[in-house]
């Protein structure tokens, strides 16, 4: 039997807490209602003045964890290192942030957080001391687009594997594991005028069984140019932008996981549109659960609903309906 | 992406200070998912009927109290542009906008840490002045 | 018998402390030679990383202070409201650093500290509740230039009256009771191509029992204009400099002190230049003290040399030598 | 005022590093009698033989490790420049200075709060380069 566990990343509830249709309170109260155990917060969405938030700010937070009784699974930080546009924070200023991030974690109650991509390896082991006095473990995202094998993650992956730490380890974004293009995306940028040819050639490499970074080879992050018959097909700088943005959905072999299942703390369940028969249009949850458990990873897989972007103008969003279906899915193939 | 955030509906409308109008406001959410602290903001352009605002007519705020130009909002690191609460803009001009319609445009964008470019949207609306 | 208690400000020592001929231990050490109890700081000037100092910082101070036995009477802090060249900081933001200011004060043990000339007295109310909590009173420095009649240093005065608070007061600067003009600064400028004409009109306003404040008309923060023989001598920019610092001794009346002897937390015994007679040059310490006794003043007196910044180019500043002669003339006029 | 604080004696040396002449450095303290953060250094000027450096050839640190521009200091808050404790002027111009006697003029000031004008210093040094 699966030993992997269900959470929700409150993420995907964004536009329903934006448009102040969902308070958090309410949103503690769906998980309940949607039986969903864990919660994947990020702090600079929902806790104000994160992250150095009042006293009275981290008692309500608490508090709600507390009446509704969920465990927390992760807090997903960022390093704001563009602070001034004249120069880049140095490494020294975005230490003393990630000590603060540890910090502010681990008073609301979470014993990890999750490093956003491009996080600068070279703040790990000075803030290693800190990770550990406050028992709070660090863990770069894996996301589609700057994955395995691109620069700055794999310069993380050599630290983590370095430092060997168990407060250092990955996140992994199931957009890695995408067998199509999401199609809300691309009805999206159909509205600005995407040239559908070029939507097809790109639809066409996942279904031949790459992706876009493997098929341009791009993948360890260098500007190969695109074939002739794909740039011939940019005919304006929507269809530029789409194609940049294919490049943020990888269609990665399981097994490249494997060697990195030690350091796996946490999944993102990345969901672009549940269909009406409880599937990811984009990704195999099926098989990829299946993969997860062959190799015994016993955390949680948080719901993380990202269709929301793609979302017509003043069209609503609807993450809960997302997040609704993505949860009985994974009940399904996890089986509880 | 974020246009929906861009322009809150029915948030534009012509400012007075001692009995005279002083200018104009407009409210938008964050073109990202989280709050971040005011200096990211990368750009902020205001349009009336075509004619861009000139840069240094515009002040942004948290609270309509404390207001900064866009120059100085470069070193605001200490005020945070919470998600999903409003940034003020106004743009200083006697006057305001004319009564009658106009289309108000708003373009707006931030500059996270690991993005490549700065995320940002942009939206005009029809406003009606009485 | 004089209630007045002796202290010193660490500033007097500053170019020795730089000039690395005196450690901070050495410091302690002369006080202790000197037979000075008080000991006053400006934390940013010998506190490492202030007024963020590290632990270990913070318990190297209070061993200093525990080892030697000494009190600590005043800390001297600033607002960096010019942090950011761009802009002034909001009120908001100097608040939190003047909080930061108060705990880091109570950190190394002070119970008051001094705020700048032209502390913004807005800050006060806000900072209030941080004062009583960490029992660190704030008190406006009176400094000749900027004194009683100035317009900052005047809001603040209503501000303290109105909030009428024992965490708000004032520390007065002896220099508002300049009989002369200090002759070290004369000779400072004279190498710089001071025309001595000017010098000696300026001389000439003291001997009349008046200040170049006074005498033109400019007590209250105008920029009223100099008088036309006193323009004539303005010959090049050390001329208009020489002017411009001359503000910055007062005569004031001692009287013009008895309205606010109730907000006298601290006085700042400055010296520009002990005579071999044990005097202070310019400033009437006898006079002074009789004033201060028959108003039952029974605070510190902290010598404060500020000689050091008209020494001559490679000379050596004998910071050292001034304290001592101060402290022996104070013990002179209080009786110990 | 704090003429004797500028540009420390001896001081002044050409800078390698693999094995090539990058520029040259200077040291200085603080004109100012308190540390404060390296943003509120208000001016660096440096010039050789009457000379003035082009500011963009300028950086500066605190611990000669991690260097700033001119303009990047500008928001550089965090750091903070002790007071007793060097600055390092670096001149990024290769070959450094030649090899003989030259008349270097460092130029620093400060902008505290409460100051009506920049606290500075300045003073020219016959330097010998071997
Ligand atoms: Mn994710
Ligand atoms: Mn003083």
């Amino acid at each position: 039997m699966s030993q992997i566990k269900r959470a929700v990343s409150l993420y995907s509830l964004q536009d329903e807490y934006a448009t102040k249709r969902l308070s958090l309170e309410d949103i503690f109260k769906k998980t309940v209602e949607f039986d969903i155990e864990g919660i994947e917060l990020i702090s600079d969405q929902m806790i104000r003045g994160a992250p150095y938030p009042s006293e009275e700010t981290v008692r309500m937070w608490r508090n709600l964890v507390e009446k509704y009784n969920r465990r927390l699974v992760c807090n997903d930080i960022f390093i704001n290192s563009t602070l001034y546009r004249n120069r880049k924070l140095t490494i020294k200023e975005q230490i003393e942030m990630l000590k603060a991030e540890i910090i502010n974690a681990h008073n609301l109650g979470f014993s990890l957080i999750r490093l956003v991509s491009n996080t600068d390896e070279r703040l790990m082991e000075p803030a290693l001391a800190t990770a550990e006095k406050y028992n709070v473990a660090m863990a770069l995202e894996i996301h589609a687009g700057m994955s395995f094998h691109s620069a700055g993650t794999g310069k993380f992956l050599l630290e983590m594997i370095r430092l060997n730490s168990p407060y250092i380890g990955i996140v992994v974004d199931m957009g890695i594991f995408c067998e199509r293009h999401p199609r809300v995306a691309r009805n999206y940028f159909r509205q600005f005028g995407l040239n559908p040819e070029l939507a097809d050639y790109i639809d066409a490499i996942f279904a031949g069984g790459s992706d876009p970074l493997r098929y341009f080879g791009r993948l360890n992050g260098e500007q190969a140019p695109y074939p002739e018959d794909f740039r011939a097909l940019i005919k304006n700088p929507v269809d530029r932008e789409y194609a940049i943005f294919s490049e943020g959905y990888e269609n990665t072999p399981f097994e490249e996981l494997e060697q990195y299942m030690p350091y796996l703390k946490h999944i993102h369940g990345k969901c672009y549109e549940m269909t009406e028969e409880y599937e990811e249009y984009s990704i195999p949850y099926k098989e990829a659960i299946q993969y997860l458990d062959s190799k015994g990873y016993d955390g949680y897989i948080a719901t993380e609903y990202e269709g929301n972007r793609f979302v017509l103008l003043d069209e609503c969003v609807d993450g809960l309906e997302n997040v609704r279906r993505h949860q009985e899915m994974l009940k399904k193939y996890i089986g509880r | 992406m974020f246009d929906n955030y861009v322009f809150t509906k029915d948030s534009c409308k012509n400012v007075e200070a001692d009995g005279k109008i002083i200018g104009f406001e407009i409210q938008t959410l964050i073109t990202y998912y989280r709050g971040i602290p005011l200096s990211m903001v990368y750009s902020v352009e205001v349009g009336v009927d075509s004619i861009p605002v000139p840069r240094d007519m515009i002040r942004i705020s948290l609270d309509r109290k404390e207001w900064f130009t866009l120059s100085e909002a470069e070193t605001v690191s200490t005020y945070k542009w919470e998600y999903g609460e409003p940034l003020y803009i106004r743009i200083l001009a006697e006057g305001g906008l004319r009564k009658g319609e106009h289309d108000v445009r708003l373009s707006i964008s931030v500059w996270p840490a690991y993005y490549p470019m700065p995320a940002g949207g942009q939206r005009t609306r029809r406003v009606a002045i009485e």
